[in-house]
């Protein structure tokens, strides 16, 4: 049925065609073509199948989604950088609203709910983190963390970055991408059996040559970095910045790096209200406080209020427009485009849901969950429920060293009593054999981890 | 009855206006928005507090300054934003060209709010993700099959990160041959879009930016002049924002190749060339597409999307790493891609934009694909040659040519009336749509770019042109009902005096606001 | 920066306004809105077309003469229809007395949006069923609680559905005792719901209408005098639409039981007394619930609903069947009522509404629940004594007593300016608020019903007072605004003239339109 | 935790709970409930489960539904007054919608969208049912009907009505309820081997007391009425109104009633874009002529269109509302109250998305599958694969008498294939034994179609 007219394309009809060819003065469509040469024209169909009918594609793509099991489904105890949180309704509803799904790039005027919507996200975030300025959203954490040290490097005129080694090893691909060439990474030891920094290390490496020190808060490997303070201090004397990646949800009970020296906080939004979507929930943001050479060197778009012609009524805008790739090209800072504005909205809602009471609950319903499950772990024979002894929040490796088993295999047996078992360490983390990096939230009930402790139980005594 | 006349050419419109206060005014201590789900009793009983674990020091003293609401009163503020804002499935979204905005087919937002897509971890075992990972396979070679590349990468979430994944490549491929040092310019073109010559300085590169010729075109006797053995690659859109495309493309690609550069074509917005002619022809060596452009996926008020990344076989080792890959039996995830530039974005990409995108293929097959891009190139030479008929508006350059796209002119209104492309823009959301100007730098005098894609009917771009006619009328008869535009929007013009670049008034926040008024900070 | 003095007491406010198109005027001979799935080809060739079975004259001649429109203009006239509509999503929604307007919470959206209610059979086998028939029987076990009844059926799909149930109940148990013909009238109260009087009048009863003393409340005495040998039952809200409680409600019921009638209590709106009073302890044989009130179930332009009706055990035989029950193992369904007065509704009614009002039921639990009812009262006294100090608006009857609504008066404006409560009525709207009259007949003049419920803050209930009390103002010092009303809305006022009411004028559909308006019939 | 406030009740606040008693001038809450007698209090708790957080009820409600099988699930032939059928994804954006989903009764002003909606539905289905006035959904098939009959009794001054004795056993439930005691109710016989309605008993039955002859067409046993015509001539004959009952989502292909001489027509229309939702997307209709004396019947709303005093605007508004219960309570037109205005809504979105030649094409689609469905059963041994010899539209009676299976034991196996089996229809009718009413339509692949034959095959030969 090649000429039915398919209902994504009105015009496909040929009478309509008709009429607007005869409005241009061609008389075909493919005459339109006619500045492609010839021998860059395809010869042959697409080898793509046909068409399908609503229906028949819902049938297809279910019938493919079936294939999959998911984390709702199975208890899931994979973090690692994506994190099953609560999701509450209203988060959903509303990025669900078509009128904020289908927006794009309007003006003030149009899109004046799209621009309140990223200015209170932005000030919502600031007040979590406890700094002036958040931009809108980047891609993720990892990219956040790139250009926060491509800031540093351009506010301290210095190329060297001293990354903390437990930084997330899938964030450090990132960073490095991003900063090369530009930037000269070099990596700070960190203690064994704490995860902590190791400050003679760190003291070892820092110059007067050095940009940023970077380090996350929790860590990839969980543990809360307790030395903040000392860190800042090191950065201070050999006026470096002090550039921070944190778990935002996190803040309730956590201290913001801004309250511990950080001069710029980076991390990810995915955790305040997106579901995680095999990843496809990410998002970074970028909080500094309110200098003009802070806000000059942001690459990202950061709306700021206005006020317009009619008393009463607030008004948005971009701030300092003119710093960006969108009016600079290559002579503006780095480059900015589509990025994760719809999450960034999703986050706001998030925070004005929670309010201060509910981001310190969640917090410490995190922290009650993980550390009983830390707690019963331990009683296993042969299993270090925490192979780290410095607190942590909601990650903790299990040292799995001592039930002669793997990681691997443990992970697969787990599968059968339905749980994902936690992200596999050995190759990303050696030194700690056969460890892995589990993650427990305030989704977990206890049931839920009793069911884990109970197969676990089972796999190692067997 | 009488019949009731409606004569107007233009929308009789308002858009919805809720002069919503700022969230954190909506603040009233003890109110809750949500209740979180707290441990279990049991729990509480085993290990305490839990917070007190907190290392001194790390225990955050006050609580976070965020507003306490009610979910009601969040939920209608929410929803109120949304009304002000301007979706694309609430206009005739041709405004925004270059930005390739179409219909967002209902049924695939149904697909990805399935929990079997929105509840996947991305570590999760392959065995448990094959059909996600069929998508994305799929995907990969209905996308071969569109460009002529050999291999897909869904990683990049962004056409700026798909054009700064292919730097890295670009990058990354001069080292693999010892000339990284040498190969450090990277060609471009000025009407191509910023992020092309901006991801290519990120990565480190000198970048050329060639000019048009008189007629629109890029100009090959420039890019001759331009290339040399520093040259690591060239990046060009074709057709440009101008809507223009250049039929010489195999000879620039030739002439970049022979001196020793890779080739890399911005298709973000491929949407007038889907089945007609490809990247490989055109003799390119890596492109991408936007999935929420030509594909689809919707913009969501700028991403998450995806640029999807397309490398010929050879590149196919510097990819970010993993790619999608059939053994015949299962599908799984191939990280073992020895030149790979590492990752430019956490785990797998956006996965949703992915499935979308794999659906509005499957909805159209390959005749479909066909009938939309020369849907999308007729409506847009319909415009075009509507549009010249305007008082005071032009399309300069080359007459004819365009495909989905043009960059248009009010030079001669502006001169005329005063009357700015800045003002248009706001009179135009008076009839409830929207209208963008164009990229910088304004090497075309007051811009527009309009793209109506396939999506919209004759009728509806009727409607456009009239209010573009209506426009023009006022500019010459009374231009300050233009200038002082809007009156049916949100809001009023911006009083911006320098609100936006003066450090001492820019608020960025709640809370910088707060400060620079003198109010009290805290809630 | 200086900051933005927002110094309004009202809302600034304009509704979306589109001003769309009669559906049919979009029709394009040619578009299509969606594919259906066509039969397999080889289906298709084993039986033909399939329509050629269709017997002589009753296949259709000419298909039906509705619009050709694709699938984005289609989405995009309704969703800008959906802007045009000011759910309570969206506003302080108490402007609407007696219906119980309260926040919808988001989370039960998402739970009926679940394909495993979405797609249920009601005729599936019940082993495949089970989750559902368990929700719907823990409603019931709620709903006794709640009410002190003994069974529940959730078959009527509205409150005058519920009423016209019990209505039928109470025809069939007097049949049941030889008693049918004799007991013919339904005694009710004039403050009552209009539904009352009419399904009893439907089920054939002499319908008895009480008025209240001067105090308001209904009166005994009147009572005392309707009942008899005839009465077949009372039925009564309480309170009614004033928002008074009747105290003497157990002798009333008292004396109707003497007089062998049923006592029924319409509970549409029982939310001042969750967990503070029930039915059972009133003296009243049967009452419903509107799960679309009361139990947070959306109104839905209008329903889907359901009015949840329960009895006590002697009554339980003469339920609509099949109603939910358990036996140790698992749910079924109870065909076996052998008085059943046999169905009011389809299968088992409104699945949706059942699992959104146990959703509701378990997040507030018993506490939240008195809690609801408590704050509802509190709300609604507050409204009450702010606004009996607007000029103009009295609260008709006796001081206090109050429960979740008030029926007020605006007797004294219209006297004194001329504004009536439907100007004030349209007036309303262009501060974003909606405003209900009253039921007929308007006993109390100029009426208007608020109801407050416990969904809005002590902030939301200020606003709308403020918007009452700006209108008063301009009713005393320009009352042409007010007449004059609205200007902020989607559409002016109606030039209603008797377009309405004039066989000739009045148009149901568009057909009817074009061929008054003497317009082409067919697109 | 009684005194934290809940999310869905701000007033819970003590301090504004505070206020606000002092502006009313009492001391507490439960003062205000002074006028309830102190017998009538409730004295204990109700018995009712502790309230659940968001995320713990959407476990709770998500378990529970769990155990539920849908029909998208397995493969469904269930039909029989509920139809599974093709909802285009537009259909549930649109009443998804949080403006229509928590609109109720809003004025023609702030609620023109849903006036404007509800009038192009009543526009709509005019169309498909080839009739001048349509009015605001009712709750169902069942009860329009019943008010189609009522209004015909008040038309006609008769009480007499003659139903088809094929008329769904569950609807007929529903219309002598309503009916009665007001209106008589006589069955007209049907042939057995056709099903069409017995023309002698009519003739026979029929008086000058009879108000309307009403039967369904497609009928509940699936085939098509084909004597519509004479059904009508003797109606008229008697001076009786004739009403008729119609599946709308069959008048693409078939002729609507009023063709044939349908006074009143009525119907469901949960076919046209409603999910079946266990029964939850019903929603009744009636239509008529235009006609002063139909519309003053009518009890329910219906919408016209209207000037207002802005040129260019289209107003909407009630017509003759006088007439409805709203207005005159027991004096009006039976009774009005919330009935399926949101189902009306989806309906007029389904038909300007199908359109014409959708209607025609998806009644041709949903033939072809039945008749080919019915043609494969044919082949099994023992099978009828359609017990009436009648042209049906969707739905058909399977006789399995020859097989010495019950319908009940034919269902519990066919169950364990993942197949929901036609309705048992051996107490409704028990003329045809055991016989099940089966439904096919256009969601039915020939796959689906197959695996039904291949496992009743086993079936019967077993
Ligand atoms: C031609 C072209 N290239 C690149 C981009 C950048 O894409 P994105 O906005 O996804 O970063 C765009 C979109 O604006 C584009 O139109
Ligand atoms: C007290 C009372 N009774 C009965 C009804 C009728 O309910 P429904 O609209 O669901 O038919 C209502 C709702 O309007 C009501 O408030």
């Amino acid at each position: 049925m090649k000429n039915k007219v398919h209902p994504y394309i009105p015009n496909m009809v040929p009478e309509v065609k008709e009429d607007m060819l005869k409005e241009i003065g061609v008389p075909s469509v493919m005459e339109l073509y006619s500045c492609i040469p010839e021998e860059l024209h395809l010869k042959n169909e697409m080898n793509i199948p046909k068409a399908l009918t609503e229906y028949e594609l819902r049938r297809h793509i279910e019938g493919l989604l079936n294939k999959n099991v998911s984390a709702d489904e199975y208890i899931n105890f994979l973090g690692a950088g994506c994190w099953q949180h609560f999701v509450p309704a209203v988060c959903d509803e509303v990025n669900q609203r078509s009128e904020f799904l289908t927006a794009y790039a309007g003006e003030p005027y149009e899109d004046h709910g799209r621009y309140q919507a990223l200015f209170e996200y932005q000030s919502l975030l600031a007040e979590l983190v406890d700094m002036d300025v958040v931009n809108v959203p980047t891609f993720d954490w990892g990219q956040a963390a790139a250009t926060s040290l491509r800031m540093a490097a351009r506010l301290t005129g210095r190329k060297k970055i001293l990354l903390a080694s437990t930084v997330a090893p899938e964030r450090m691909k990132i960073i490095v991408n991003y900063g090369s060439p530009e930037l000269d990474f070099d990596f700070v030891d960190f203690e064994k059996d704490t995860g902590l920094l190791d400050m003679k290390d760190l003291k070892a490496k820092i110059s007067d040559e050095t940009a940023a020190i970077y380090f996350e808060n929790p860590s990839y490997l969980g543990f809360i970095e307790s030395q903040g303070a000392e860190i800042s201090e090191v950065a201070r004397e050999n006026e470096a910045l002090l550039v921070v990646g944190v778990d935002p949800i996190s803040l309730g009970v956590l201290a913001p790096p801004s309250q511990y020296g950080a001069d710029i906080v980076c991390g990810d939004l995915q955790p305040l209200g997106m579901h995680m979507n095999y990843s496809g929930g990410q998002a970074g943001f970028i909080a500094t406080r309110d200098e003009e050479k802070f806000i000059n060197e942001y690459p990202s778009r950061l709306f700021g209020i206005v006020p317009t012609v009619k008393e009463g009524e607030y008004g948005f805008g971009d701030v300092a427009y003119d710093r960006t790739s969108f009016a600079l090209r290559e002579k503006g800072k780095e480059s900015v485009g589509t990025q994760t504005a719809l999450w960034g909205i999703t986050a706001g809602v998030y925070l004005s849901l929670l309010g201060p009471n509910g981001m310190y609950e969640l917090g410490q319903a995190i922290m009650q969950n993980s550390q009983y499950a830390v707690k019963q772990l331990n009683k296993l024979p042969g299993v270090k429920g925490s192979r780290l002894t410095s607190p942590f929040f909601k990650e903790f490796i299990i040292d799995f060293n001592d039930t002669g088993l793997s990681v691997e295999t443990i992970n697969k047996k787990l599968l059968d009593q339905k749980i994902f078992g936690g992200k596999d360490l050995s190759k990303e983390f050696p030194e700690y054999g056969q460890s892995a990096l589990y993650c427990v939230t305030e989704v977990h009930t206890k049931d839920d981890i009793d069911h884990l402790i109970t197969s676990l139980q089972e796999i190692v005594t067997n | 009855m009488e019949r009731i006349q409606r004569k107007n050419k233009v929308r009789d419109f308002h858009q919805a206006k809720w002069n919503e206060p700022i969230i954190f005014e909506l603040h009233q201590k003890g109110e809750r928005g949500v209740d979180i789900p707290l441990s279990d009793q049991a729990v509480a009983a085993e290990v305490g507090n839990g917070v007190s674990a907190i290392p001194e020091g790390m225990l955050r003293k006050e609580k976070p300054n965020l507003p306490e609401i009610g979910q009601a009163r969040v939920l209608r503020h929410y929803v109120r934003l949304s009304q002000e804002t301007l979706g694309s499935d609430f206009n005739v979204e041709i405004g925004q060209g270059t930005c390739t905005m179409k219909y967002i087919p209902k049924i695939n937002e149904l697909l990805v709010r399935n929990p079997k897509i929105m509840e996947l971890h991305p570590l999760q075992d392959e065995s448990t993700v094959q059909g996600m990972l069929e998508i994305i396979y799929n995907l990969d070679v209905c996308m071969r099959e569109i460009s002529g590349m050999d291999h897909f990468s869904f990683q990049p979430s962004g056409g700026t990160q798909a054009l700064f994944a292919m730097a890295s490549i670009a990058r990354k491929y001069h080292e693999s041959r010892g000339e990284a040092e040498q190969r450090n310019e990277i060609i471009t073109t000025i009407f191509s879009h910023p992020s092309q010559a901006a991801t290519a300085a990120v990565k480190g590169f000198k970048v050329i930016t060639l000019h048009p010729d008189e007629e629109g075109f890029p100009d090959i006797e420039k890019l001759k002049a331009a290339v040399s053995e520093r040259t690591a690659g060239f990046v060009v859109a074709n057709p440009e924002d101008t809507g223009i495309y250049n039929p010489r493309i195999k000879e620039f690609t030739d002439i970049v190749h022979q001196a020793g550069g890779l080739c890399y074509y911005d298709q973000a917005n491929a949407n007038g060339l889907l089945g007609i002619t490809r990247a490989r022809e055109a003799g390119f060596d890596m492109c991408f597409f936007n999935l929420h452009k030509t594909f689809a996926a919707p913009h969501m008020c700028g991403g998450p999307a995806t640029g999807a990344l397309g490398v010929v076989e050879e590149l196919k080792e510097f990819l970010p790493a993993p790619i999608v890959e059939f053994d015949g039996e299962k599908y799984y995830l191939n990280e073992d891609l020895p030149q790979s530039i590492g990752k430019v974005r956490a785990f797998h990409g956006v996965a949703q934009t992915v499935l979308r995108s794999y659906a509005w293929i499957r909805a159209l097959g390959p005749d479909g694909l066909k009938e939309v891009a020369q849907t999308a190139v007729l409506n847009n030479n319909y415009l075009y040659s509507k549009i010249q008929k305007i008082r005071g508006a032009s399309a300069p350059y080359v007459k004819g040519q365009r495909l989905e796209q043009v960059r248009y002119s009010w030079e001669q209104m502006a001169q005329e009336t005063g009357v700015t492309t800045e003002d248009v823009q706001r009179r135009m959301t008076d009839f409830g749509l929207h209208y963008w100007t164009s990229h910088h730098p304004y090497i075309v005098p007051q811009p527009f770019t309009l793209e109506p894609t396939e999506s919209y009917s004759k009728a509806d771009l009727d409607e456009y042109i009239a209010a573009l006619e209506q426009i023009s009328e006022e500019a010459y008869e009374n231009p300050e009902i233009v200038q002082d535009a809007p009156y049916n929007s949100t809001i009023h013009k911006l009083d911006e005096q320098d609100f936006l670049d003066h450090p001492e008034k820019w608020c960025i926040t709640w809370r910088a606001y707060q400060k620079k008024t003198k109010q009290p900070e805290r809630i």
